[in-house]
This record gives C-alpha cells, sequence and structure tokens, in this order.
C-alpha cells in the first residue's frame, strides 16, 4: 500500500471518484430541466445550454481571472438561452420539444464559433476541496478532492424538494405543470411561471456548463460535452421529475461513466466499447424494470408534451 | 385602483354591458346584457353552447370581451385577468374543475389565496383550514389528493375554496352536475342561506329547473349568444324557461316502455379490476343483462363504475373475471365490438370517446372508417364518404358545428355528446353501455339522449347505464342495482325501488 | 434584402397578389409557403447582420449560400446527396409521431440496419448483385425497424418512455457497432480504420443515372410519399392518427393500440435501417464508425421543422443539405469557422418554429365569413 | 496564376492537436507566393468529404488537396482522384498501393521515433516504473506509438511497464480525463496520450502531479512543469517541400514517409524535470535517427502475451510494410488490442 499500489480497489474507487467528479454536470442539468419540466415545458437545448455554458464560463474566468465569475457568466447565458426557449414557446401553436432541439443546435454552434480563440489558452480553475485528509493514501485524496460547485448541488436537491412542497414558486410551478387552467383560473400568468421556471433551468444547465470547462476535465474545447446534456434531459423523465431521484440518478451515472476506465486499468480490456456504454445499458436495464405498462408515469406533470 | 373594496363588506351586485365576445369569426356572445342584484340567487339558463361559461368568463376577466364592460358594485371595473377578479371579491367555479390534480385538497386550498406567503408553514395553515371546515356543513379530505376523491368531493372542494377565500360574489358554473340530488340540495341550501344572511352574492348557471325553482330569485336567459329573457322566478314556470331557452324547436318525445326482456346478451362474471394506483377498484362483480332491458348502475361516484366501464369499453385490462356477449367471449377488440353491435357512450365524451384535434366528421366515423363506403377495398379513405355521412348525421342530432371539418375540440360539451350519439347509436345497437350520458346537458339534449336510449331498448338491445343521477336511473332503468366499493350491493325492479333503500345502499348501510 | 438570396418560393407565393379572390380562396395553402419563406427570409437577415458583427460582408454570404447551395449543377447534386439519408431518418421520428410517440432514436436504427445490411451482403457474397442488393434492403430494413420496435414493444409491455429508449439505445448501437467492428466482424485488412470487410464492388447500388447523387434519394424520396399516403390516405394512417390523438377514444372503439404502435415503429426504424443500408451500399462500401455522423440527429430536426408532415420532410430536407453544402464554401471564401452553418441552422429552425405562431392571422389571407 | 490548395479537416482546426498539426502546415503554405489555400473543418468520413473535394474542384479551381484524416482515404479519395486524374490528391496517413491512382499519394510520418525518445525520456523519470497511455483505439498506428513508446522507456528502465486505456474515440474528454485519472491511481507517473486533442490528458495529469509526454503538437505551455517532451508532426516543413517538388517539376512519390531525419516529425524541447542522463541517453538515440538510422522494432521482440511478434536477427526497419500492420502490444504493456 505504500507505494500506492492498491490493485482492484482501484474499481470501486474510481467509481465513487467518478460518481462525483463525472455527476456534477448531470445534476446540475437534470435539476434545472426539473424545474422547467414541472412547470409544464420541456426544453431538450439544455444541450446547448451546457456547451455554452462551458465556453463562456472559461472565457469569462480567463479573461477576468476569476473562476467565479465565469460560473456566474455561464448560469447568465443559460438564463438567456433558457429566456429564448420561454419566448418562443409562449407564442401560440409553438412545439417546445422542437424548438429545444433547434436551441440546442444554436447554442453549441454559437460556443464553437465563440469559443476558437479559447481552445488554447489556459484559464482560472475552480478550485477544490480536500476532504481526503485524514487518508494517506493518495488515491482516496484524489478521489476525495470535491468541487464546492459539486456540493452545492447535493444541497440544491434535496433544497428543491422542499421548495416544490412549501414555497408559493415551487407550488406555482407545480400548478403550472399540472394544470394550466388551473394556473390560469387563479389568475396567474402560466407564460410567466414557465418563463422564469425556464430561465431557472437554463441557469442551473449553464452552471453544470461551467463545471466542464473550469474543474472536470477543466478546459474548453470542442468535444466537451458529449451528449451530456441531452442524457441529462432523459434523466430527469426517469428520475420520475424528483429532485432527489435526479441527485441519485447523476450520481449512478457518474459512477458507471467511470467503470470503464477503472475496469481497463486493472485489466478488464475486452468489450470496453461495452463497458463505455454501461451508463446507458443501466439506465435502461432499471427503467425496464421499475416501469409498469398498467400505469402511466407516475409524477409526470400532466401539461408536459412529452409523456402525455 | 383595483384592489379596493367595492363595499366594505357583505355581498355587492355585478352588471354586464353590451357584452360582446368573438372566437376568430364566430360570435358567441352578441350585446348581453346581465344584471345580478346584490343578495340575490340568480340562474343563467341557456341550451349548451349558448355562451353561459363564455359570458362568466368575460366578467371574470378570464377571457378579454371584444366588447363591452362590468360594473362593480355599480363602478365600472377594468378586470383584465382572474387575479383582479378576485381582489374585488368575485370568484368562480369553473364547470371544468381547475382543481390541480396531483396535488393535495389542502395544497389546492393554500394555493388558490392571492396572499400565498411565500413559505408556507404547513402545520399552521392545515390548523387554519381544520378550522374553517368544522364551521361547514360537510368536509373534505386534506391530505388526498384531488385525483384520488370522487367527482362529487371534488365539487364540494371547489365551492369550499371560494368560501375559504371569503368571496362575496360567487359564479357557479354548472356546480351540481356531478352532486347526488341529496348532495346539491345540501350545497345550495347552505350557499342560499348566506345570501340571504347578506354576506353572498351567487350567480349560478345550470340545466336543472328544479333547482332553479328552489333555490334563485331570478334568472337570466341566452339562446344562441344573445338575450333571451329575464326575470323573477316567482313569475315564471319552467315551461316559460324552457320555451324562451330553445325558441320554437320541438322537444324530443321519448318513445313508451315496450317489449319484454329477451335472452341474457351482456354476461359480466367475477370481474376484478384495479385502478390508476394499483388498488381493487372492481370487485368480484357479476351482472347480466337481457336483450330488451335497461339495467341501471346507481352509486356514489368512486366505487367503481368508471373502471368497469372502462373494462367494458376495452379502456382497461381486467384482473381476472369473464365478459360475454350473447355467450362468446368478449374482450373489447374492434373485430367483437362490431360483431356484437356494441355502442358505448362514455362520460366525459371529448376525454374518453373522441379526438380533439380531428374534424367532427372523422369523429364520427371512427367506429366505421374502416369498411365501405368509408374506406375503399378495406384500406383507402373515401373522404367524400365521411363527409357525406357527417352531413346527414349532423342534421338528424342537431349537432351546432360550423361545418363537417371544424375540430370537434371546438365544439361546446352538449355537442361534442350529440356527435358521440350520432355514431354509436346511428345504426343498429345491441348492447348499448352508457355511463352518465347526460353530464352537463341542456334539458332539450337530454330528452333526446334519454329518448334514444329508449328506444334502442325498444328495439331490443341490452342497455348497461351507469349513472350518479337517481331521477335519470329511475326513469329509464327496467332494473335497478346499487354499485358500492367495486361490489352490487342491491337489486331492484326500477318500478318498485324506494329511493330511502337506494339512498342507503349508496352509502355502504 | 439581396435579390439573389431570396427564395424563389417565396416570389411565387407573391405573385399572383393581384387577384384577391384567389389570394382568400387560397389562404391556407399560401400561409404553408408564405410563412416559413417569410422566416427563412427572417433568419437570413439575422444571420446577415450575426457575421456583419464579425467583420463579414452579408451580401457576399447570401451570394455564396446561394451559389453553394444551388447556383450551379454541381451544387444541387451537392445539396441534394446531403438531403438524401435526412429523408429517411426524418421519417423515422415523424412516423411515431402521428401515435404521438417522441422517437428520437433514428441514429441507433440506422446504425444497427448498417450492419444488418452488411451482414447480409457478406453473406451471400457470389450471388447475382440485385439478389445482394435486395437483401441488404430487405435486412437493412428490419435491423433498423426491430431496433425501434425495441422501443416500442418496452412502451408498450412495460410503459417505458420511448424517448428516452430510444436515445440510450443510440449509445447502445453505437457500442456495439464498434465492438462488432473492432472485433468479430473486423476486416483484419482494416488497419487503421477498423471496418467489416468490404460488400464488393459489384454489389454496390451507384449513383442515379446521369447524376452523382445516390439512390439514397429516390429510396427517400418514394419512402416519404408513401408515408405521406399511408398516413393520410389509408385506414391504417387514420387508426394511427386517432391513436395519436387521443388513445383512450382509439381504445373505446375497438383498435389495437399496441398493434399499432409495434407496427409504425417497425416501419419508422425500417426507414431509418434503409438509410444505413444506403450508406454501406452507395458510399462506404463496408460498415465502420464513420456511420455513426448524427444523420439520425438531424433527421429529428427535420421531422419537427417540417412538423411530423412526411411530404414537408422533403423540402425542409433538401434546405438542410444546401445549407451544410453551401456551409463549405462558407468557410472556404468567407473564413468563417464551421461552427456558423450550427448557427445559421439554428436560427433559421428558430425562426420557423416561431412562425408557426402567424398560421391563420395574415389578415389579406382571411375570408370574410 | 496562382495554385488553389485545399486543406480538408476532420474536426476544428484549432484543436490543439491532429488538425491543429495540419492547419499549422497548411499556414505555412499561405505565406509562400503564387499560393492560394482553401480550407475547410469538420469535414465526416462520408461522401460529405467527395463533394467536399468536388466543390473545392469546381467552386474554387483547386488542384492539389490534402484530406487530412484517416477515414478519408477508401473509398472517397480513390473515388475522386479516379474522377479527376488531372488533379494531384495527397492523404496523410493512407497505404498508398500500386492498384491505386497514380495522381494519388500517401505520406506520413514515423511518429514512433518521436514516442521512442519521448520513452526514453518517460522511463528515465518515472519513480514507478509505470507508465499510462491514454490511447483512442486499438489500430496499428496507435499500437506503434504505444510499442515504440515502451520500447524507449525499457531502454531507461527495463522494467519499466506501460499501462494502457481505450477510450473508443478520438474526442471524448470526460473519458480521456477519467482514464487518466485511473492511471494515476494506478501508480502511474508518467502519461502520454494518442488521440485527436491531448489537452484534457495533459492538464488533468499535471494537476495530480504526473509528468507528461505530448502529443501532436506542442503542449508545454498548458502545464510546463509537467511535459516531459513531446512527439509532434512537423507539416510545416513537409508541405512547403511537396509544393516546391511540383513547383519544379518533380513528382511527389505516391507513398511517402519519413521520420525525424526527413523533417517529418519532431521532438519538443526538453522540460525542466527532464534530467541530465535522460537528455543525454536521449540525443544519443535522436542522432542516432537523424545520421545512419536506427531501428526501434529489432528482433527479438515478444508481445505481452508471450509470443514473439519479431524473431532474433530481423530488423523491421521503418519502411517495413509489417509494421503498418501491427497488431500487439509489445511485453511490458499493459493492456488488450481489443
Ligand atoms: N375558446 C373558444 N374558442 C372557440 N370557440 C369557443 C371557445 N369557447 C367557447 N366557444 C364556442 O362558444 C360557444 C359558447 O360556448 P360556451 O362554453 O359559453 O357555452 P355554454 O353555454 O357554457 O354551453 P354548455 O352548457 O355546454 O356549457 C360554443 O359554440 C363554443 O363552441
Ligand atoms: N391512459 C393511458 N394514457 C396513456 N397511455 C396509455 C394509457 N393506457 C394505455 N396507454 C399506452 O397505450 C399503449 C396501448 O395499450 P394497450 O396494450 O392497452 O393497447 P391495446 O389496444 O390493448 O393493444 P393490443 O390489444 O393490440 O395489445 C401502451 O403503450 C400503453 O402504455
Ligand atoms: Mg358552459
Ligand atoms: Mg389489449
Amino acid at each position: 500500500m505504500a507505494d500506492g499500489n492498491i490493485g482492484l480497489w482501484t474499481v470501486p474507487l474510481a467509481v465513487l471518484g467518478g460518481a462525483i467528479r463525472v455527476s456534477t454536470p448531470f445534476l446540475f442539468v437534470s435539476l434545472g430541466e426539473c424545474i422547467t419540466e414541472r412547470s409544464g415545458r420541456i426544453n431538450l437545448g439544455l444541450e446547448g445550454t451546457l456547451v455554452m455554458g462551458a465556453m463562456s464560463a472559461y472565457g469569462i474566468s480567463y479573461l477576468s481571472g476569476s473562476p467565479w465569475l465565469g460560473v456566474l457568466a455561464a448560469g447568465l447565458t443559460g438564463a438567456l438561452l433558457g429566456a429564448l426557449h420561454a419566448g418562443i414557446c409562449s407564442l401560440p401553436r409553438v412545439n417546445d420539444v422542437a424548438v429545444g432541439i433547434s436551441l440546442m443546435l444554436f447554442g453549441t454552434g454559437l460556443a464553437f464559433f465563440l469559443g476558437k480563440p479559447l481552445i488554447e489558452p489556459t484559464a482560472a480553475r475552480l478550485p477544490a476541496i480536500d476532504f481526503g485528509w485524514w487518508s494517506d493514501v493518495p488515491q482516496v485524496r484524489a478521489a476525495l478532492r470535491i468541487n464546492v460547485l459539486f456540493l452545492l448541488g447535493v444541497i440544491l436537491a434535496p433544497l428543491l424538494l422542499w421548495a416544490f412542497k412549501t414555497t408559493r414558486w415551487g407550488l406555482l410551478i407545480r400548478t403550472a405543470g399540472e394544470s394550466a387552467d388551473a394556473a390560469r383560473a387563479m389568475g396567474h400568468s402560466v407564460l410567466m411561471i414557465r418563463l422564469r421556471a425556464t430561465m431557472a433551468g437554463g441557469f442551473l444547465a449553464g452552471i453544470g456548463g461551467s463545471f466542464l470547462s473550469l474543474f472536470y476535465p477543466g478546459s474548453w474545447n470542442e468535444g466537451l460535452s458529449s451528449g451530456q446534456g441531452i442524457t441529462a434531459v432523459a434523466l430527469v423523465i426517469f428520475a420520475r421529475w424528483d429532485p432527489m431521484l435526479c441527485l441519485w440518478a447523476s450520481l449512478a451515472f457518474g459512477g458507471a461513466a467511470a467503470l470503464g476506465p477503472a475496469l481497463q486499468s486493472v485489466g478488464v480490456t475486452s468489450g470496453y466499447h461495452l463497458f463505455n456504454a454501461a451508463p446507458y445499458i443501466l439506465t435502461l436495464l432499471i427503467m425496464i424494470i421499475t416501469c409498469s405498462p398498467k400505469r402511466t408515469l407516475s409524477g409526470a406533470p400532466a401539461e408536459l408534451s412529452i409523456t402525455r | 385602483m383595483i384592489g379596493d373594496d367595492p363595499t366594505p363588506s357583505g355581498a355587492f351586485g355585478v352588471e354586464a354591458i353590451a357584452m360582446t365576445m368573438r372566437f376568430g369569426a364566430f360570435t358567441a356572445l352578441d350585446d348581453v346584457e346581465l344584471k345580478v342584484r346584490p343578495s340575490s340567487f340568480h340562474a343563467l339558463l341557456g341550451e349548451n353552447g349558448a355562451g353561459k361559461s363564455t359570458l362568466v368568463k368575460c366578467i371574470m376577466g378570464y377571457y378579454r370581451p371584444t366588447e363591452g364592460d362590468v360594473l362593480i358594485a355599480e363602478r365600472e371595473r377594468a378586470i383584465s385577468n382572474p387575479r383582479d377578479a378576485h381582489a374585488l371579491g368575485l370568484g368562480m367555479v369553473y364547470q371544468h374543475f381547475t382543481l390541480v390534480p396531483a396535488m393535495t385538497v389542502a395544497e389546492n386550498l393554500v394555493l388558490a389565496r392571492d396572499d400565498v406567503p411565500a413559505v408556507v408553514n404547513w402545520a399552521k395553515e392545515k390548523q387554519e383550514l381544520e378550522a374553517f371546515l368544522s364551521r361547514m356543513p360537510f368536509r373534505v379530505p386534506l391530505n388526498a389528493k384531488v385525483s384520488d376523491i370522487s367527482a362529487g368531493e371534488r365539487q364540494k372542494c371547489e365551492i369550499l375554496k371560494q368560501l375559504y377565500l371569503k368571496r362575496r360574489f360567487l359564479i357557479l358554473d354548472e356546480p351540481t352536475s356531478v352532486l347526488t340530488p341529496g348532495e346539491a340540495d345540501e350545497v345550495l341550501g347552505m350557499l342560499r342561506k348566506m345570501v340571504e344572511a347578506g354576506e353572498l352574492t351567487i350567480l349560478m348557471i345550470t340545466h336543472k329547473f328544479r333547482e332553479v325553482m328552489a333555490f334563485a330569485d331570478e334568472v337570466t336567459i341566452l339562446r344562441r349568444g344573445r338575450l333571451a329573457g329575464r326575470g323573477k322566478v316567482t313569475e315564471l314556470t319552467p315551461d316559460d324557461m324552457a320555451r324562451m331557452m330553445i325558441g320554437a324547436e320541438q322537444l324530443t318525445v321519448q318513445p313508451a316502455r315496450t317489449g319484454k326482456a329477451g335472452t341474457i346478451r351482456l354476461e359480466v362474471e367475477k370481474l376484478v379490476a384495479r385502478d390508476d394506483a394499483g388498488a381493487m377498484a372492481v370487485h368480484d362483480l357479476s351482472l347480466t343483462v337481457r336483450a330488451g332491458e335497461i339495467v341501471g348502475i346507481a352509486g356514489v361516484s368512486g366505487n367503481g363504475q368508471r373502471q368497469l366501464v372502462e373494462v367494458l369499453a376495452g379502456q382497461r385490462e381486467a384482473e381476472s373475471g369473464a365478459i360475454r356477449v350473447s355467450g362468446a367471449p368478449y374482450s373489447a377488440t374492434r373485430e367483437e365490438m362490431r360483431r356484437h353491435k356494441m355502442s358505448l357512450l362514455p362520460e366525459e365524451p371529448l376525454k374518453n370517446a373522441c379526438v380533439g384535434g380531428m374534424s367532427v366528421a372523422d369523429n364520427i366515423a371512427l367506429r366505421e372508417f374502416d369498411r365501405a363506403p368509408f374506406a375503399r377495398g378495406g384500406w383507402w379513405l373515401n373522404k367524400a364518404a365521411f363527409r357525406q355521412d357527417a352531413t346527414t348525421k349532423i342534421g338528424r342530432y342537431k349537432i351546432k358545428t360550423r361545418t363537417p371539418d371544424t375540430p370537434i375540440s371546438a365544439l361546446s360539451g352538449g355537442n361534442v355528446q350529440r356527435a358521440v350519439l350520432a355514431r354509436e347509436l346511428g345504426h343498429d345497437v345491441e348492447v348499448l353501455i352508457a355511463a352518465n350520458p347526460c353530464f352537463g346537458l341542456d334539458f332539450a339534449a337530454v330528452a333526446q339522449i334519454h329518448a334514444e336510449i329508449m328506444a334502442a331498448r325498444n328495439r331490443g338491445a341490452a342497455v348497461l347505464l351507469v349513472s350518479e343521477d337517481l331521477d335519470e336511473l329511475l326513469e329509464l332503468s327496467d332494473r335497478l342495482v346499487v354499485m358500492f366499493h367495486g361490489q352490487l350491493v342491491y337489486e331492484t325492479r326500477a318500478g318498485e325501488a324506494d329511493l330511502t333503500v337506494i339512498g342507503r345502499h349508496m352509502a355502504g348501510h | 434584402m439581396t435579390t439573389e438570396a431570396a427564395d424563389p418560393i417565396d416570389a411565387a407565393a407573391i405573385a399572383p397578389a393581384a387577384d384577391a379572390g384567389f389570394l382568400q380562396r387560397h389562404g391556407a395553402e399560401i400561409e404553408y409557403i408564405l410563412i416559413p419563406g417569410a422566416a427563412l427570409v427572417a433568419a437570413l437577415v439575422l444571420f446577415g447582420i450575426f457575421v456583419a458583427l464579425f467583420g463579414k460582408n452579408p451580401l457576399d454570404l447570401y451570394w455564396y449560400m446561394y451559389y453553394g447551395a444551388f447556383g450551379t449543377w454541381f451544387s444541387w447534386q451537392n445539396t441534394l446527396s446531403r438531403a438524401a439519408p435526412l429523408i429517411l431518418t426524418a421519417l423515422c421520428t415523424a412516423l411515431p409521431a402521428q401515435l404521438g410517440m417522441v422517437i428520437i432514436g433514428g441514429e441507433g436504427a440506422l446504425l444497427i440496419g448498417a450492419l444488418a445490411a452488411t451482414s447480409a451482403a457478406l453473406a451471400l457474397q457470389g450471388l447475382p448483385p440485385l439478389v445482394v442488393q435486395v437483401a441488404m434492403v430487405i435486412s437493412g430494413m428490419t435491423g433498423g425497424g426491430l431496433w425501434i420496435l425495441l422501443s416500442g414493444g418496452l412502451r408498450q409491455y412495460r410503459g417505458v418512455n420511448e424517448t428516452i429508449s430510444s436515445l440510450l439505445l443510440v449509445y447502445i448501437a453505437l457500442a456495439i457497432l464498434n465492438h462488432l467492428v473492432e472485433g468479430a466482424m473486423r476486416d483484419p485488412a482494416s488497419l487503421n480504420k477498423p471496418s467489416t470487410r468490404e460488400i464488393g464492388a459489384a454489389n454496390m447500388i451507384g449513383s442515379i443515372p446521369g447524376t452523382d447523387v445516390h439512390w439514397g434519394l429516390v429510396f427517400g424520396l418514394v419512402l416519404a410519399i408513401a408515408s405521406y399516403v399511408l398516413i393520410y390516405h389509408t385506414t391504417f394512417g387514420f387508426a394511427a392518427r386517432v391513436a395519436g390523438g387521443n388513445i383512450r377514444a382509439a381504445k373505446i372503439v375497438g383498435l389495437s393500440v399496441g398493434k399499432l404502435i409495434l407496427t409504425v415503429c417497425f416501419l419508422a426504424g425500417a426507414c431509418a435501417g434503409l438509410a444505413g443500408m444506403v450508406e454501406v451500399a452507395a458510399v462506404q462500401g463496408r460498415t465502420n464508425a464513420n456511420l455513426a455522423v448524427g444523420y439520425g440527429f438531424t433527421g429529428i430536426l427535420v421531422a419537427f421543422l417540417a412538423r411530423q408532415n412526411p411530404l414537408a420532410i422533403i423540402p425542409v430536407a433538401i434546405l438542410l443539405g444546401g445549407i451544410n453544402a453551401s456551409g463549405g464554401l462558407l468557410q472556404r471564401r468567407l473564413g468563417l469557422p464551421d461552427a456558423s452553418v450550427m448557427v445559421l441552422q439554428g436560427i433559421i429552425f428558430i425562426s420557423v418554429l416561431a412562425s408557426d405562431a402567424l398560421y391563420g392571422r395574415i389578415g389579406f389571407l382571411k375570408g370574410k365569413s | 496564376a496562382e495554385t488553389t490548395i485545399g486543406f480538408i479537416y476532420v474536426g476544428s482546426r484549432d484543436d490543439y492537436g491532429y488538425n491543429q498539426a495540419h492547419a499549422q502546415g497548411a499556414a505555412a503554405l499561405k505565406k509562400l507566393p503564387g499560393l492560394k489555400v482553401i480550407e475547410e473543418e469538420k469535414v465526416p468520413e462520408t461522401d460529405a468529404v467527395e463533394k467536399t473535394i468536388e466543390s473545392m474542384i469546381n467552386l474554387d479551381g483547386a488542384t492539389l488537396l490534402f484530406p487530412t484524416s484517416f477515414g478519408y482515404y477508401n473509398p472517397h479519395m480513390i473515388k475522386m482522384a479516379n474522377k479527376y486524374p488531372k488533379l494531384r490528391f495527397e492523404h496523410c496517413g493512407g497505404l498508398w498501393s500500386e492498384k491505386d491512382p497514380k495522381n494519388a499519394g500517401s505520406y506520413f510520418g514515423y511518429i514512433d521515433e518521436a514516442q521512442y525518445i519521448a520513452g526514453i525520456v518517460a522511463g528515465y523519470t518515472s519513480k514507478s516504473g509505470k507508465l499510462g497511455f491514454v490511447a483512442a483505439k486499438p489500430i496499428p498506428q496507435v499500437l506503434r506509438n504505444i510499442n515504440a513508446f515502451t520500447l524507449g522507456a525499457q531502454l531507461a528502465n527495463p522494467k519499466a511497464t506501460t499501462q494502457v486505456i481505450f477510450t473508443g474515440d478520438w474526442s471524448m474528454p470526460v473519458k480521456e480525463a477519467e482514464a487518466t485519472n485511473s492511471l494515476i491511481d494506478q501508480g502511474v507517473d508518467v502519461l502520454t496520450c494518442h488521440v485527436d486533442g491531448p489537452k484534457t490528458m495533459v492538464e488533468n495529469a499535471a494537476r495530480r502531479g504526473a509528468f507528461v509526454t505530448g502529443y501532436h503538437v506542442n503542449q508545454s505551455p498548458l502545464a510546463p512543469k509537467a511535459y516531459l517532451t513531446g512527439a509532434e508532426w512537423n507539416w510545416e516543413a513537409l508541405y512547403p517541400k511537396f509544393v516546391k517538388m511540383l513547383a519544379a517539376g518533380e513528382s511527389i512519390p505516391n507513398f511517402y514517409r519519413g521520420g525525424l531525419k526527413e523533417e517529418v516529425v519532431k521532438i519538443s524541447a526538453y522540460g525542466e524535470a527532464v534530467s541530465e542522463a535522460a537528455r543525454k541517453h536521449a540525443d544519443e538515440i535522436k542522432a542516432k535517427f537523424l545520421g545512419d538510422g536506427y531501428t526501434i522494432f529489432k528482433g527479438p521482440i515478444k508481445d505481452n502475451k508471450g509470443n514473439t511478434v519479431i524473431t532474433a536477427g530481423t530488423e523491421r526497419g521503418q519502411k517495413d510494410p509489417e509494421l503498418e500492420k501491427m497488431d500487439y502490444l509489445v511485453e511490458g504493456v499493459i493492456g488488450a488490442t481489443s
């Protein structure tokens, strides 16, 4: 052990570390999408928001030297894209799924376009907190170097759950998502509620992007997101619109994503493509086990176009 | 200022002046005037589609009228959305529920307030709600999800919500259609007392003359978007009102009951079915209906009637048990429905039996579209046949629609019902299953549907009629059974039925 | 607006303005051309402003776009080649959409279709090319069809949301493809690009005579028109639209929703699978990771822009093909990065979608009733 | 008149890796008089590249084309070369053979020479004797780099091992970062890679205190302390050479290969962490490459399953076609090719 050789223990440790490292963007995007979908709208464009957030965070961090300013910029960019989505969807007869897909393209394209000069420079990164001080195994220490954003996300999940139950804001979002007629009859503007919810969702997704470029993997390039945004949107449905389940699902997904490389590092090499697909296979299996043909998806906001 | 009180407290009156409302090219309201005096119980009558709901929605600011003004306590007010109306003390129970099904009753009540605190203290709120409920003559389960309570409870919950919100002018859009007559009397009686005490003014839309005669002071009657008459209830008879509503139109005359029950047509044996949440809804239920017989199922809503009808309609899988039609096993396939000449009139037809986005003509053709003349060779659609058949049926069943190509969702509830009637009864019927077929319909439509059902029976159809309206059941049924907790608990011949005995069984005693 | 970039459709729509009665009689049809046309023009103006911010001349931009997409016979062929696979993959989303299902996994069906078609061709080496080609079509379509059928079946028998399952299945299909191509099916001679063995030059389906556009375009056109007929003129399509509009209504008239779901999913997957087969039999000659270039994903966008109407898919796919074709010229002549094409597509789609709000609201097209 | 030269990249031309290296070569051409260079990036390896080539020919008048991605070669570029026999096509990485058109050519660099030297430096620097390699796919070009790197390291430390992780594709930053972390968790302390953009590996390894050697282009600015050296392309030198050959009326050999000596590849300047001994040994070998020649794959060599893949006495020189088909990992590499 002294030489840091921990053999097969690498695998669980990598899965744990991966769960912490890889899950944060999933967590933020899925929590953001959870807010949006709870208000009765689906924003598939969060993939574009994520990439745009990553780029703007990196750019601002590089220009200002402050990664936190970068995070803020990413959030604001995301909120702006969310406002664009909500704005277009509030026109009559406009399909939110289609707008989302267009925004995915637009956000990604814009990020690539503006991000060309940011590929080479190195920007200031977000700091990590060392939670592994108690251990003298370097691998454990590395796995437990945790970013503040991850912790924020972990706190945000129960907070959202609480907010949906006990705050006016949360109750209104749910009302708009469950019955637009009811919200209208109460005299609320469903469009405004959805606008705010979509902006909030975009804000969180943007922050998720900033984690990618400012912490892990920690730089800006065009391949940065290999579909994390769209996968996270799918995770929300998987998590039945429950913020706590979003948290667990994101952690599981992050952990599963670390499985492939970790297994290879201890010599399990055959079928690495299949191991790399583990998160997707796992998600599908869990869905097959937990769903039932007799019931419609429980927890689905009734106004949501995609599950109606 | 919008928010200031019209009067410091107590009931106030509302007037609508020269209201006109157009939806696109269609005029739903044409220069209508309505005057509701303070502390009165005012009824608004009219056929389906007359524009009643539209008028009150304009008053509430839910719609913005094309022209016209609203006076609240004799002062002109700009009401641009329901919040403005709420601030003035107006409240409304909508025709279609506006409770959020996925939320609890308590959440729905609190959320409806205009002053919901940013963070809700549920312990305190629930205490206050309990205290409020204890002052009311009926109760609703605070912690139950709205989707889990019965339609009657939901309706009560809607009304309680308005009282909880301390409205002083209350609009009720067909509040009693899901209540039993007893419940209706209970609810309206309580409201009537509040009106008499000067706490409340009520504007109620209804199709039931009985309620108008028993509770209302004044009526206003609309016909095709125009004012057709108004007056004091004491000075009018139901016949007067009916004439104002339908003009010179003739009511469909219900044919007399003729013929005797024949062989068994529909047989349900030990049927078990669960509801969406997985709870037992229909429990070992057995039932037979003979040709030329109407069997009525009475029961408080939520006792498994819906699930029973859904199984028969093929909308729900039975857990166990058997269904036979004319002796052959039946599993609700298209082939079987056709072979046995089945017809289904489900409740909420727009939700249960129509495709809202498709045209009236398409919806009328849903049962026959894959046969000649609608389909050539069994697969090529003949659009001309669709239109032709629809035009005939629109005329025969008096469906008010602009064209056969209008999407059916643009029709008023009664006319959707008529379109389904045209589809389901426009040909030979051997088995008819009807669930609350007259829910929310005006008396002309009710008369037509009752006549059609009776005619089908007389022609030898086996009819299963599930209804929450005891009057309807007593009028139509040959045999009456009571359903409670998923089981049939009582059976009687309709002629010998005793209302109190039935009521007792409905309540499970 | 510049004249050269203005699209011809727009001009045609405005031409009969002299006859007011005509305009109102054909208001609905004219709207279907006028509104997207106007949205396109608006998007081009916005994009012109965008590139102007980066110091490029918008007039050049419009000219190159027109020239690169439709300016020469070569440009047209370029455009049509790029449109061909998109028509097929768009059908994979548009067909289930009739049933109210949102399938976003056409990419997976394309890959599996390609694998299946390749396997068939490799198994039948030596038989007459026509036999091999027909076998490739059948197995490609079956492979793709079964893949989306999996999503449909999971929804029907397990209640699994088809949107997620079809998306997850894309990643799984890609892993399977890579696994086989680098393992069991690898041609040992494919050194630095792991691939299956070649299907053989004789078995390639080649181009439409007189052009460089492969047969995939014809397949796409035929299937798009067939889908349109199926949906709007046959009882099957009617039943599907009923079930898509309201499942409860479909059941109460005894339609077998389950069978409809499964059949439509199979047909949808078959279209994408055929796209995969065409990529193999007309372009690559074998299966390898090059097949996963996102045709399936672009198809989703095409389908939504076409409002799930199979006929409208054709012009939308051509529009997209044109943008992609002219994208190269923009890079080369104006020095714009590749991403500018994505920005342009994004703007166009957003603008066209937003214009949906205008239908039935254009004053001079409304009849007085 | 100007000669128009078209460059086609499979990814973004500023990816700090493979495509950027080519773009730097193209940039070198832009400085020469009488040349017009046109570029198109992110062209997938489908018929899109055929259309791009034709578009460059038909609309821009290109006469010399550089489709720079491996997957462009067969069938796409071959098809175009047959269709346009008067124009010249130069492909990077392909294996031109006699049956291919004469106006097409393939060039590539023996970058394993640079990797070999990087391996020497890595072998000296590693304390644990464990090296790590983040690779995209188990294909000959990649395996050759892994093997050369390992053989180089074993010159410095006969016990040195290289652990390899395949990410499955050319650009997967999250996977590359995970692979980097997994390797370091296994005790690896010097890493290198063969993916399109090494930035992710370099930065993440440096953050965890490991050393790296670079690939494609010089990444030392990213991690000045951790960067030991790197295997770089030298297209800036090669492309002008090609153009001059054509201008002089000579023909470029259809099958063109070269290493350090031919200036097709180069080595990044040593970082500060490179010991004196390492520099000396590396420079010594480098001199041999530049001089009379040096053979990396000299028998006996066993693969990591114990089979002899190059028998004693056999020397596989750089031009040996067997090396282009490499499908094994040499002894000392931990990992498998499938
Ligand atoms: N949003 C709308 N868009 C178009 N037409 C509408 C709309 N709402 C109502 N209508 C039409 O206006 C007319 C009046 O409808 P309204 O709902 O006011 O009738 P009603 O008198 O309440 O009937 P019912 O007794 O069936 O409830 C109907 O013909 C209906 O089709
Ligand atoms: N109430 C509902 N809301 C939404 N989706 C539903 C509902 N009921 C059923 N579904 C879905 O509709 C599809 C068809 O259901 P079902 O299997 O009952 O159809 P069916 O007509 O009986 O089919 P078949 O008899 O051909 O197998 C299933 O995918 C099911 O998940
Ligand atoms: Mg009404
Ligand atoms: Mg069934």
